[in-house]
């Protein structure tokens, strides 16, 4: 039973990593932007969703749904501001743009809101205690479900868009050669704001869930952000689909190894993640091209 | 170059098949080039010739079929190996190394390809970038040229490792009469020396200026092979790939 | 030639004190009210020293520890060799004050410091338990598992239960000091641990501890957690039906913000505090009152008081004293062996070296309490204090409640 | 093409130094070697702040060496720091005199490296970046097991309470330098061979590089364990500098963003960049970091500003402007001079 | 009336430059062949043109309308279309979605995915093939076809027949014929010279970043072109 009690809350949990992952993912694919800020832009996006919260008195989703628009326009702001010329100065140089981006999101959240640690998870009542009892040993979170509900539409959804549309289509060739893609019509950069609105959107969502799992401060932006890689990788690169595999993947594999010893937990989703890295069938897993 | 070549080499392919899923590109061919021998490969669009100079030059591993240097089975050896063994490679599209001079993209391949050192080197690249018509262009960062001149250090490249069997994939599209009649030239040059030449190209009176023999493939198969101007004059062969227009 | 010596060395008539906390960085909670603390020490400070008929000059100079250990010992060696201080000041978890601890024991620079388990600091730093003294220059005063041990042995039997302690200490200091020491003294007094190992710090679930504690019957739980990770564990906790008597929480729930947090959950919460506006203490140096001490901030800083402003405050009270315990406050070995003589009337109590544990440290008392609501005040919650058995002198305001009740 | 003459080599010879750079690594070397009288006439302050700029600089140096040359971007160089001052500890603990235990030390990184490099060379890109990482962060969890290392406590270096405070000093700062000018003569040495372009040409296109002869998988495997070796170093002294350490700071992710810091602030690829990167980054650290956030806000925002309006790094200015270099690395193919002007009436 | 006016254009490569004020003009449906040899600046001609590289200095204009600013995205929007050298497929894409992206905010117009298909019938096997697993001919075919995808006025194409067997030259051409019949323009880079004279109405000689020779394709012969090629000859103005 505590198995599959395990498995289970990995699941859940992995629902929460491949939420995180997916901006990650997204950035990566599209814009070959390994986005060290990620985990901050998810913190600011929960403050903000905080501050909404806690002034107008609603509930943390009303928070987030009036939070979003703000932090769609902040992506776009932030492509046309930042990164668009970052990306010009070859893959290493957004490294050290979203680098310093992070510490100054970091730090500029230390000076407006002070090192005190909040959490949504008050203003989400039942939300974030409630459950299913199913039995003594096995009960099913109604955020746990929620997060693991959100992430399956927003990956997917995202998975679709990109394959089918002409939206997506545009999406990916932009990201393949955008001097190119400006030779056929398509405006890279408005391309790459659409994406990064739509990163940035997604890790206020992560942002907002976590904050309500948990609690967070200025500093909190990082912790996550090394499970969001390992989930992106297990998946492959640019794969949003794999990504939400390697979020549940690292997910169930912490819980596991927290059931046989809690020391084990984090250390069981690396071990999980190099294990993968270096069998055979798991390195064409992760390099077969899935886009 | 500079290095004494023996006589009489030869890189053989036999039975050498190669699909990608369900898609036969190469089904079942023979290709053998002696030292001191040209051949010429031509054939429709996607008939196979680049796949078979992968399987010949290591980039790709055939799913059946066997790859022998001097008689020694290199099917299964690294495209690093071959090289170092003498097969020297120009690819259809260059991928010079960016970040790298002129000079430097050619001393890789004259000091690991063909092991020489320090002045040895240089004066080996020194002659091929002369041979290629690079010289003038020695200290430029690769990424710089425009695409002949890319073609052509792909070019330089290969013959800086010193190889005795060289494979040689579109070099001369785009180039003009007058550059085309220098690399008739120098492929022959070459060939003088006692390398073995194959030559991919749809330039096809360049090509036969410049080859002993020419091979015509269509549809992962060899359709006509041999004296370059009967096989011109063969109607399948006009039929697949010169059209009427010839 | 001859090897360059240490920096700046006794001249002048100014007398620098260096204070390292942290500021940025994770650790940030802990470093928050330091700058209230500093302006009061320097208005103190501001007329000077007279010792041994001489008038010094006092100049403080507060650094940064970033919450990381390379940074505090830089700044720590900045402050040694470039600013030359006489007398070194370190407050607010292991990774800042362990290294600036090193680097003045290494390079013969008085050091006090405060607020790290002194377990954690003593063996943390290499010291056996055997040693009477292990370090020369480097001195320290904060509670230790003894104290936690006295409170929660007096907090807990105030309501009924079975007596089995569910834990989650974590593999860190303040985890594994407490593993080590706490637990078997807990058995002693009849206690049966429940004890499913220690995780790591950052864990993001907590089902397998929850499944464990809920089978084993558990209704006391004690932690020493990262505030994260317990609100994540204590949500889980919620989730899945697990609702100990006694929720006993250390290292989070110092600050109110942190209990704040966690909502309807939070209240009910029982904590332990080694300073609150209720000590019934004065500041030797600044003369300011705890009360005082916490209005003053409240109405300076406008949030409400943390337990860090008593610690961070006697740090002046005694490095005021070991001062003006020498002669020639510029003689570092003198002030150092000052120091383990001293008798300091500070905030957090009276601090006398010599007693014990050791050579090195003055253990000072942790008080049990747990997290009210406060009903129509400024802030939601209030810590009141349930036990004072480890200091009588300050007033029990409550009774411990079960949780939820 | 133009046709072939016969003596095009005597035509053209290839330049790899200038009076220029001769001069330049010459004043280099002197000004290296000149360092180490540091420790006999300055103040204690500077002997320990040079200190911590030479681990900087090797690390910078590593890093840019890894990722500039090799194409090799790691996100989890802390592993080799950890491992190298864990490993100190360690043999200190088992009686090995402290110095001893610092060398020693930086070869185990190298040969940790040696184990890890058949599974992550076989990576690349983001999966290269983000698998060192992982391994960086396994490492650190396990060091947290291990009670005698001080768990998740942290620990400190006692052995080297035994010098006199200026001695250690003194002793630490040498060391420091020694490995840094070691480091700094290999680098040298690995462009100056035929290795370096090697190196580079992998980094731009490993298949390409492999076609040409070049066996790829020994190279990056040296430069890897070469890049070990120097962070191993590097966490020892740093260890030896600080005196405590903790798992979770020693193996964060945080050295490698200075790392970054640095190369791509200095200029990444040249052989200047990442020591003028670490002195900058040094010097700010050292001006501004009492100013808490508003100075890390800062140090964000030079890197992103160097990024966007510099971002081939501080070396390019003058290296851009006067054609500057100061290490006799490069090639350089040139007509030789004073030929018989009938040469130029055949061609 | 002319399309294309280029006035005193320049453009640079770093300190090199790679056309140094070029003047020329190309008529509504003229079809021009540029000539020239290696690095005399062709492709940094047309790419300049297409908007995919910064003008230095002059003036580019289209339809009467100042486009040395626009951005190549709008410019396409406006009817110029480049096949740039070295094909740049969206690799990962298949032969399909590459046509299918460039259709996507093209110009109302006769080219659609099955329009381009039936005049390159070679690709329809390959709809759903990667563009990364194609020929180098192969790919070449499918440059040109999602060029046409845009329903461009102006299509400019950097070496045509580079890589393609005879027979896919043919189909090529026929393409293209096809496109000039049906009222747009075209600048070709081609160095099949007979086939250059042959199907341009105009010949551009580029020497160096310089026109040294714009004349009626009729009145040329390859000798003058190839003196042209080599400076021999005096660079007449236009
Ligand atoms: N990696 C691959 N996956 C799937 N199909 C491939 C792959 N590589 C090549 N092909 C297909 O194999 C066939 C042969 O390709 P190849 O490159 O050998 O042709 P080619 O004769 O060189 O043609 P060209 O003259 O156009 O260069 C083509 O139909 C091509 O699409
Ligand atoms: N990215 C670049 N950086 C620097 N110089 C360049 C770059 N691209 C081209 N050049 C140089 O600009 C000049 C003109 O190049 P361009 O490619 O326009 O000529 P081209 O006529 O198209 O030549 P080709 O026939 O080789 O394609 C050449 O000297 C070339 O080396
Ligand atoms: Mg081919
Ligand atoms: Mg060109």
């Amino acid at each position: 039973m505590n198995w599959i009690n395990a498995v289970v809350q990995g699941l859940l949990l992995g629902g929460l990593y491949a939420l995180f992952a997916c901006g990650l993912s997204l950035l990566f694919g599209v814009m070959r932007i390994i986005n060290l800020a990620h985990g901050d832009i998810a913190v600011l996006g929960a403050f903000l969703v905080w501050s909404i919260t806690t002034r107008a008195n609603v509930s943390p989703l009303l928070g987030l749904a009036l939070a979003l628009p703000v932090m769609l326009a902040l992506g776009y702001a932030l492509q046309y501001t930042v990164l668009a010329r970052s990306l010009r100065g070859g893959t290493l140089t957004p490294l050290l743009v979203t680098f310093g981006l992070s510490i100054v999101i970091q730090n500029g959240l230390l000076q407006a809101y002070s090192p005190d640690v909040r959490s949504l998870g008050g203003s989400a009542g039942t939300l974030s205690t409630g459950s299913w009892h199913l039995t003594a040993q096995l009960s099913i979170p109604y955020l746990g479900v929620l997060t693991l509900a959100t992430a399956v539409l927003m990956l997917g959804g995202l998975q679709l868009c990109l394959r089918h549309t002409g939206w997506g289509r545009e999406m990916r060739a932009t990201a393949l050669d955008s001097d190119t893609a400006a030779l056929v019509g398509v405006p890279a950069s408005a391309v790459y704001a659409r994406a990064t609105a739509i990163a940035v959107g997604v890790a206020t969502v992560a942002g907002t869930f976590l904050a309500v799992h948990s609690t967070f401060d200025p500093s909190s932006g990082p912790t996550q952000l090394i499970f969001a890689f390992e989930a992106v990788v297990i998946g492959g690169l640019g794969s949003l689909w794999g990504t939400l595999t390697g979020g549940i993947v690292l997910g169930v594999a912490q819980t596991i190894g927290a059931t046989i010893d809690p020391q084990y937990s984090i250390l069981a989703g690396h071990l999980d993640f190099l294990g993968i890295l270096a069998s055979p069938r798991g390195r064409s897993l992760i390099t077969r091209s899935t886009t | 170059m500079s290095k004494a070549i023996p006589a009489a080499r030869a890189l053989t392919g036999r039975g050498l098949s190669k699909r990608f899923g369900d898609l036969v590109v190469l089904d079942d061919v023979d290709f053998s080039v002696v030292a001191g021998d040209a051949v010429g490969i031509v054939g429709p669009n996607g008939a196979g010739k680049t796949t078979l100079l992968n399987l010949l030059a290591g980039s790709l591993r055939p799913n059946a079929g066997t790859i022998t240097l001097d008689d020694q089975d290199i099917t299964t050896t690294s495209p690093a190996t071959r090289c170092r063994r003498g097969i020297g490679r120009a690819m259809q599209i260059p991928r010079p190394f960016a970040g790298l001079t002129v000079l430097e993209n050619v001393l890789v391949g004259a000091s690991y390809g063909a092991g020489l050192r320090g002045q040895h080197a240089y004066r080996h690249c020194a002659e091929v970038l002369d041979t290629c018509g690079l010289i003038e262009l020695a200290n430029r960062r690769a990424d710089s040229l425009g695409l002949l001149h890319r073609k052509r250090l792909e070019l330089a490249r290969a013959l800086a490792t010193g190889p005795r069997i060289l494979l040689l994939d579109e070099i001369g599209g785009g180039l003009t009469d007058a550059e085309a009649v220098d690399l008739v030239v120098t492929v022959r040059k070459l060939r003088e020396r006692g390398i073995g030449v194959v030559w991919i190209e749809h330039i096809v009176h360049v090509l036969v200026q410049a080859v002993d023999r020419l091979v015509c493939m269509d549809a992962g198969r060899i359709i006509a092979d041999g004296d370059p101007q009967a096989v011109l004059s063969d109607a399948v062969v006009v039929d697949a790939y010169l059209g009427k227009a010839q | 030639g001859k090897l360059a010596d240490d920096g700046a060395q006794a001249t002048g008539s100014t007398l620098k004190i260096g204070f390292v906390s942290p500021r940025t960085g994770p650790a940030a909670s802990f470093g928050e009210p330091d700058g209230y603390v500093l302006s009061l020490a320097r208005k103190a400070f501001a007329g000077g020293l007279t010792i041994g008929g001489t008038r010094y000059d006092l100049q403080i100079i507060d650094r940064d520890g970033q919450s990381n250990p390379q940074r505090g010992a830089q700044v720590a060696n900045d402050l040694i060799n470039s600013d030359g201080v006489d007398l070194m000041l370190a407050t607010s978890t292991p990774e800042t004050v362990n290294p600036v601890s090193d680097a003045c024991e290494a390079a013969g620079v008085p050091c006090i410091s405060t607020v790290v388990p002194w377990e954690a600091w003593y063996f943390g730093r290499g010291a056996k338990p055997e040693d009477k003294q292990a370090f020369k220059y480097t001195y320290h005063f904060c509670f230790g598992v003894e104290q936690f041990h006295q409170a929660y042995t007096h907090l807990w039997p105030q309501v009924p239960t079975n007596k089995k302690v569910g834990v989650m200490w974590p593999n860190d200091s303040d985890g594994n000091a407490i593993r080590a020491a706490l637990g078997p003294l807990l058995a002693k007094d009849g206690y049966t641990i429940v004890d499913p190992g220690a995780y790591t710090d950052g864990t993001n679930d907590f089902s397998a501890q929850i499944a464990k504690f809920k089978a084993e019957g558990v209704e006391i739980f004690n932690t020493f957690p990262i505030p994260p990770d317990f609100a994540t564990f204590w949500r889980q906790a919620a989730q899945q039906g697990f609702r100990p008597r006694i929720a006993q929480i250390a290292k989070t729930g110092l600050f109110p913000s942190q209990v704040e947090a966690l909502g309807d959950i939070g209240a009910g919460l029982a904590s332990a505090a080694y300073w609150t506006p209720t000590y019934p203490y004065t500041s030797a140096l600044t003369k300011v009152s705890s009360k005082e001490l916490a209005d003053g901030y409240q109405n300076e800083a406008g949030k409400q008081w943390s337990q860090q402003l008593g610690p961070s405050l006697a740090l002046f009270d005694v490095a005021a004293a070991a001062l003006r315990a020498v002669a020639n406050p510029k003689d570092r070995a003198a002030v150092a062996k000052a120091i383990g003589t001293l008798d300091v009337q500070t905030p957090v109590g009276r601090l006398r070296w010599g007693k014990g544990p050791n050579g090195n440290v003055v253990a000072t008392p942790i008080l049990g309490g747990q997290w009210v609501r406060t009903t129509g005040g400024k802030y939601p919650l209030d810590f009141v204090l349930c036990e004072n058995s480890s200091d009588p002198n300050v007033p029990v305001a409550a009774q411990l409640k079960a949780y939820g009740a | 093409m133009t046709s072939t003459s016969a003596d095009v080599p005597a035509l053209w010879a290839v330049r790899r130094s200038s009076t220029g750079t001769r001069i330049s690594s010459a004043a280099l070397l002197a000004a290296g070697v000149a360092l180490f009288a540091v420790p006999f006439g300055f103040a204690a302050g500077v002997v320990q702040q040079l200190t911590t700029l030479f681990i900087f600089m090797i690390l910078a140096v590593m890093w840019n060496a890894l990722a500039g040359y090799g194409g090799q971007v790691s996100v989890g160089q802390q592993a080799y720091l950890g491992s190298g001052a864990y490993a100190t500890i360690f043999l200190t603990q088992h009686a090995v005199p402290p110095y001893l235990a610092v060398l020693l030390a930086a070869v185990a990184s190298a040969l940790l490296a040696v184990l890890l490099a058949p599974l992550l060379l076989r990576l690349r890109g983001g999966q290269f970046a983000v698998g060192s990482w992982v391994v960086a962060e396994t490492l650190a969890l396990l060091v947290a097991l291990d009670a005698d290392l001080g768990g998740g406590t942290g620990i400190s270096l006692r052995g080297l309470n035994a010098y006199a405070p200026n001695l250690r000093r003194a002793y630490t700062y040498w060391i420091t330098l020694a490995i840094l000018l070691l480091l700094l003569g290999l680098v040298v040495y690995l462009l100056r061979h035929r290795m370096g372009v090697a190196l580079q040409a992998i980094r731009d296109d490993e298949d390409a590089a492999a076609a040409l002869g070049v066996r790829t998988g020994p190279l990056k495997f040296g430069l890897f364990v070469l890049a070990g070796f120097g962070c191993g170093a590097a966490g020892a002294l740093t260890l030896a500098n600080t005196l405590f350490i903790q798992p979770q700071s020693i193996f964060g992710v945080q050295w490698t963003a200075y790392m970054i810091f640095m190369v791509l602030v200095g200029g990444i690829g040249t052989f200047e960049g990442p020591i003028l990167g670490a002195i900058l980054f040094f010097l700010l650290q050292q001006q501004f970091a009492q100013y808490g956030a508003g100075y890390l806000i800062g140090l964000g925002i030079i890197a992103a500003g160097f990024a966007l309006y510099l971002p081939r790094g501080l070396w390019s200015l003058p290296a851009d402007r006067l054609h500057l270099r100061l290490l006799p690395v490069g090639y350089h193919l040139q007509r030789r001079v004073a030929r018989p002007s009938a040469r130029r009436s055949d061609v | 009336m002319s399309l294309l006016e280029v006035e005193g254009l320049s453009a640079r490569h770093g300190l090199l430059n790679a056309v140094r004020e070029m003047s020329f003009s190309v008529a509504d449906q003229q079809v021009v062949a540029i000539v020239g040899a290696n690095g005399a600046g062709k492709t940094t001609l047309l790419r300049t043109i297409a908007g995919a590289h910064p003008a230095a200095g002059g003036t580019i204009t289209f339809d009467g309308l100042d486009i040395t600013r626009m951005p190549a995205h709008r410019r396409v929007r406006e009817g110029i279309a480049l096949v740039p050298e070295g094909r740049r497929l969206f690799s990962e894409l298949t032969v399909e979605e590459n046509l299918r992206v460039a259709g996507r905010r093209a110009r109302p117009g006769p080219w659609n995915v099955g329009s381009v298909l039936d005049a390159f019938p070679m690709l329809t096997p390959l709809r759903d093939r990667r563009a990364a697993n194609l020929s180098g001919g192969q790919q070449q075919v499918t440059a040109i076809a999602r060029a046409l995808m845009t329903n461009p006025r102006l299509l400019i194409v950097d070496e045509v027949s580079l890589g393609l067997s005879p027979t896919a030259v043919d189909t090529v051409y026929a393409g293209l014929g096809r496109l000039r019949d049906a009222g747009a323009t075209l600048i070709l880079v081609e160095q099949d010279l007979r086939r250059a004279l042959s199907f341009a109405g105009h010949v551009l000689c580029v020497l160096e970043g310089r026109v040294v020779l714009a004349v009626p394709a009729g009145d040329l012969t390859r000798e003058q072109v190839t003196e042209a090629y080599f400076g021999l000859q005096s660079s007449e103005p236009r």
